[in-house]
């Protein structure tokens, strides 16, 4: 008798659920495989270890962690409580507020001619669109394809959860690992585009902003940004709410908990959740392989894109721009910079490109969520 | 087929696969034009926007930072906590000096974060109580 | 045909919207008009900063960022989901609580006559109440017009939310402006109504207070009020709560988290949200400036009924008690307090009125819960 | 007629609930003994406090601070919003993120034989099941007080709150108490069940665990654990995050937000919102005098238990194992691994047991997750 | 019209605007009066009771306070986590001393906030570990 | 009564009160030596679990470790936030042992958790800025 009561236990415990759906042992290898990357090689740590282990857990057979809430009585899973956020645009603009407090526009306000820069290397973006297309995704996800990108991983999450929330886990996880790859997907196409001489000049040291254009400039973007493209304005408000927290001089405490205990709170229960939709059903499919390798045709041609550009500007201001910043305005905020840093200074040990290249850099964040506001105002 | 039209075909989900492949990379061009073109047009007038602010402030710059002293003077008169702020910070940079000194290293590599005025924790008028009890014992 | 999608794409645009809804464009002159006072001129910048930013962001044509929630697929808007907080009263007992963890109440416990100061000060939010009935306001409304004169900007928020979310915007941005301009509306009143003579006297030095005192006296509070006044329990409550976990000596790392984390996310969502209630069509309107105006009556009668309730116990205690301390009754946490010790020390440099002004100040604070409590249990 | 408006004013005070409904009274009696206890005597205050004072808030008549939502216009009562996040069984897992984040399992890795110390003192758990089921409760409600052995305040609320919400502030209140009383309970037991031989035994000093270990060892747990006993995943898994977060090596900023501002915020919720459930008729009935009574024994079977096997396993092993270290199995981390200390010091001054007693210390906290697991999967 | 009538059309938004001038000024006075009323008494009623708590509390000081020392003696006894507050404030005073002396500064301008026992982040027992480690050191 | 009908029915809140003393009792039998088992059994693969990977970590851990070191090592070239953390925990190192010379007191008691490089609160390109400036006046 007691027989039976063991059986039905057995019959109860995730190793039957493996054996029935043996997807998910593939994606439990697969965060394994994440966890490692992130834990052994540095991999965007902060993200992917949440994301890896969100998909972990997603992936348990019979734990029912993404189980929808089915009202009182029946409650849902942890991580679908959690997921909530994500859906309704909640959790990646919060982020942005995080990330607008952590960043210095200083550097772009000094050297505006950047803002071209971090414009050029959305190209990767709609590039990467059309290769979609071409690929069979609809609109709505070819958007959300493209933005990776643009090398940001909140916007990328923002736009893949409401235009092609079925991606929503390939994108991320391709999102944060290219961007962990930065150091390595950069350079070649980098030396490849420049000569050496470009790579050696030096730039002019950037002027001192002022306290005022520091405080007028997050204004004036969310202004700007949101009347030409209102989808916009979710992200670009919230990054620019957030520097205003940071320069406005009031408001150190702000600013302190939005870039420290909200933004991480905040990225521990995104990186759950957003790993948490990587089901076997919707991880382990064609579409995914095509994600990876349409993210690395991104990240290349936003990289080319924004080096080219900044060639032709060297040439029309007479040599005085490496071109090596270009490449910065894929953002990836500060890797895409210290990348140029690091290639420039491998010619001439005496050149410092960071500052310069965080022009760009930090323009591109604005670059890619204006792209994600014109897909969410063509797809939304 | 009129471009409105197709894009609002390339843009329904349900609708996109009865698009040719021709029809669809007109679209997908379209996209590319107008994204990369707002994207651009966007750019640029933040950097004029930004080039005009810098101007207008420059021509200003003396005349408001007169100002500014005066009203940042005006402000630590009527409230303390600005100046809080300031002393806050040059505390700081002296602690940083005389720690600096001790480990014989640059001040521009450590910072100590931490050290606070007791102002920080309490409100305002807790500080302003001890600095009475210790006046008083001046002026009395 | 291009020509068609770029028509297309101006259509869309937010300046298409300033067009056709003027009052958004004067919405957003507001907004930046109190980012000014709030950056420039140090008016209550934590405050007023999140308000005018959700200002701005909800008056940014189609941007829709307050936008209800639509159920499954159909997301609302970030401000909308942060604004649930306010709607549902939740956010301003969590700042309360925050606030009750930085409150010294010792020196209204050692002090206790300082809660007849406390209660004299209400009776600005009582005339205001009056002014307001007789200007064509509801019972509603003129109660969470009052509020504003108990100069406690959660109260106010609270109650508006309640009893008026029509008014939330401009009754919060009243009442944090007036806040800011204690220093400027209480010393000429205070000056008018009172000798030198009065503002002269020195008061006793205040009695220490022991820890057991301080535990028990938000428990009493607690009790008293809420067994008195039900609806007044929440805030009440709350408030005693934070001040506990900051007495009660083994709680320490729950009052560090009130009083910074856990108030600084909320004061960033409340002060959104509230702002983001400001539409063109609730702020631009006649009652809007009835509010500015009777904001100011409220400060002013409140400031003068302090001090004349002071004057009287002065006279029945024998020149004990400067009338000074009165006005601090508003409440407006520590400012009306500085205010009475500046106003002593400018007529005897030797006077140090702070600590005295305190716990009629504190008590402010409790006294315009209490009427909170009233006008909920009245209106509500 | 003033009267009128008088009289009607006096019928909604809180005073005449108190007369209708005396339950109250005693409800707020209590909240002022556990207020005591944990102020006091230092009872768990950073739990017992919250919870107490939940109880009070609760307890207020027509305050309606657990009133439920209802619907738009119609918001519900503070503490009922709270009580959500036990409800849906979010705070828990959050909390036990936090103390993974703060839990060092390397003792436990160093001598993994401590596995069977923390799995035995889950024994008290299943004894006092089955007294439950004897004393006429369910199978639900005895798996949620027998979960009180278990001495892990957040499984037991996931637990009570999933199978016996009626019985969730008596659950909550007996675990908290009898977790502070271990000192007091475990002692007289453990010098009953030894020799004074077997309690001056030195052991051996733990190896040195490697981080890779530490590291391997939460995503180790998280899945075994999980794929045997489904129901388990979510406290397993949060708790193992947690550890991950903090062994990581990169995560040091969500590590510390979840052992600082993210438990601290949960634990004021959740302590509120528990204590909220002990209204008067859920709390004052035989129910609770009954879990009270189990309760204790509860940890006494588990302290014995555990004490037992590590009495049996110092045999096997040939007197290298002090059996003072067995009664630390019943978790309460870190209480019980310093009783152990403080009983095998008080033989043997020179005696360190703790290092060896947070073995089974920790392996208890997953023991009672397991048999929490237990409990779902048999009557969830 | 009965004030309680009154009251209650008064408090309804769809009725008040029935109500003359006069109506709604009585029903208004009746507020208030009411209002500063219940203001009063709980604060009159706040103040009474502070006053007696501070009586009883003072009849019973010198009993309590030693009850309160040997119990916190126990406590420190039975749980170090309570000794570890005080010694880490004592530890703070110490290290402010030291670092005032430095600047030349009041202790009362200064709070060295963050400097904290081993103990904080850790579980206690960590550091029991620890303390197990030097003292085998001396007693071996 | 077939065991898994009786715990069917306890299991069922309506239905347990149907049973008898005696059914109650050995369902809770059943309870108990299932949960038992099964959290044993649970603890005892983590068991063997933890000494396999003991085992295999001892095999590995001389070829690991070299590996470990290139790869950091590569790291800190690639990545100066790593390099970072280490230099903190150093720099904190020095540190405590300056205070704690003052404070004649041993370094274990004492941790300067919050005297932190620049870099912590700013991204580290404001770092590398700062570094910039430095290295053009050596090298210009
Ligand atoms: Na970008
Ligand atoms: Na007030
Ligand atoms: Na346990």
């Amino acid at each position: 008798m007691m027989i039976h009561t063991i059986t039905k236990f057995l019959y109860d415990t995730g190793f039957r659920g493996l054996f029935e759906q043996p997807g998910n042992i593939i994606m439990i290898i697969v965060s394994f495989v994440l966890l490692y990357l992130a834990i052994k090689k540095g991999f965007e740590p902060l993200l992917l270890i949440p994301i890896a282990f969100g998909m972990l857990l997603a992936n348990l057979p019979f734990a029912d962690l993404m189980k929808p809430h089915g009202g009182h009585g029946d409650p849902g899973g942890l991580l679908w409580y959690f997921f909530q956020g994500d859906e309704f645009g909640i959790f990646p603009p919060i982020i942005f507020m995080g990330v607008g407090a952590m960043t210095d526009f200083g550097p772009l306000i000094a050297n505006p001619k950047a803002l071209l820069l971090g414009a050029a290397a959305q190209f990767g973006i709609f590039t990467t669109f059309i290769g979609a297309i071409l690929l069979g995704f609809t609109g709505q996800e070819a958007g959300s394809i493209g933005i990776i990108g643009g090398a940001d991983g909140p916007t990328a999450i923002f736009l893949a959860s409401k235009l092609a929330p079925n991606l929503l886990g390939a994108i991320a996880v391709a999102a944060y690992s290219y961007m962990a790859l930065v150091p390595i997907i950069q350079p070649p196409i980098m030396k490849f585009l420049t000569t050496k001489e470009e790579r050696m000049i030096k730039m002019d040291q950037l002027r001192t902003v002022s306290k005022t254009e520091k405080i007028i400039f997050p204004i004036m973007v969310t202004l700007v940004v949101s009347l030409m493209l209102p989808p916009a304005a979710t992200l670009i408000g919230m990054l620019m709410l957030g520097n205003l927290f940071r320069e406005s001089g009031f408001t150190k405490r702000l600013s302190e908990t939005a870039q420290n205990s909200l933004i991480n709170i905040v990225t521990i229960f995104l990186g759950l959740s957003v790993g948490a939709t990587a089901s076997a059903k919707n991880f382990l499919t064609e579409e995914t392989l095509k994600i990876v390798f349409l993210g690395v045709v991104a990240f290349a041609v936003g990289t080319a894109a924004g080096v080219i550009l900044a060639k032709i500007m060297n040439k029309l201001s007479g040599g005085k721009i490496n071109p090596l910043i270009g490449s910065a305005g894929v953002s990836a905020v500060p890797m895409a910079a210290r990348v140029s840093q690091v290639v420039g200074q491998k010619e001439n040990p005496s050149n410092f490109l960071l500052m310069h290249a965080m022009g760009p850099n930090v323009a591109g964040v604005i670059g890619s969520a204006v792209a994600a506001g014109m897909m969410l105002s063509l797809f939304g | 087929m009129d471009n409105l039209i197709l894009l609002e075909k390339f843009a329904n989900p349900e609708l996109i696969h009865s698009l040719s492949l021709g029809d669809k990379l007109v679209a997908s061009l379209n996209v590319m034009i107008l994204g990369m073109g707002v994207t651009f047009i966007a750019l640029v007038i933040l950097w004029g926007l930004i080039v005009l602010m810098c101007k207008m402030l420059k021509s200003q710059e003396k005349e408001i930072k007169i100002q500014q002293e005066v009203s940042v003077e005006d402000s630590i008169i009527k409230d303390p906590t600005i100046d809080g702020v300031e002393n806050e910070e040059e505390l700081v940079a002296v602690i940083t000096g005389a720690i600096a000194a001790t480990l014989r290293t640059s001040t521009h590599n450590i910072v100590v974060k931490n050290i606070k005025r007791i102002t920080d924790p309490t409100p305002t008028w807790a500080r302003a109580g001890r600095m009475e009890q210790m006046n008083s014992k001046i002026f009395h």
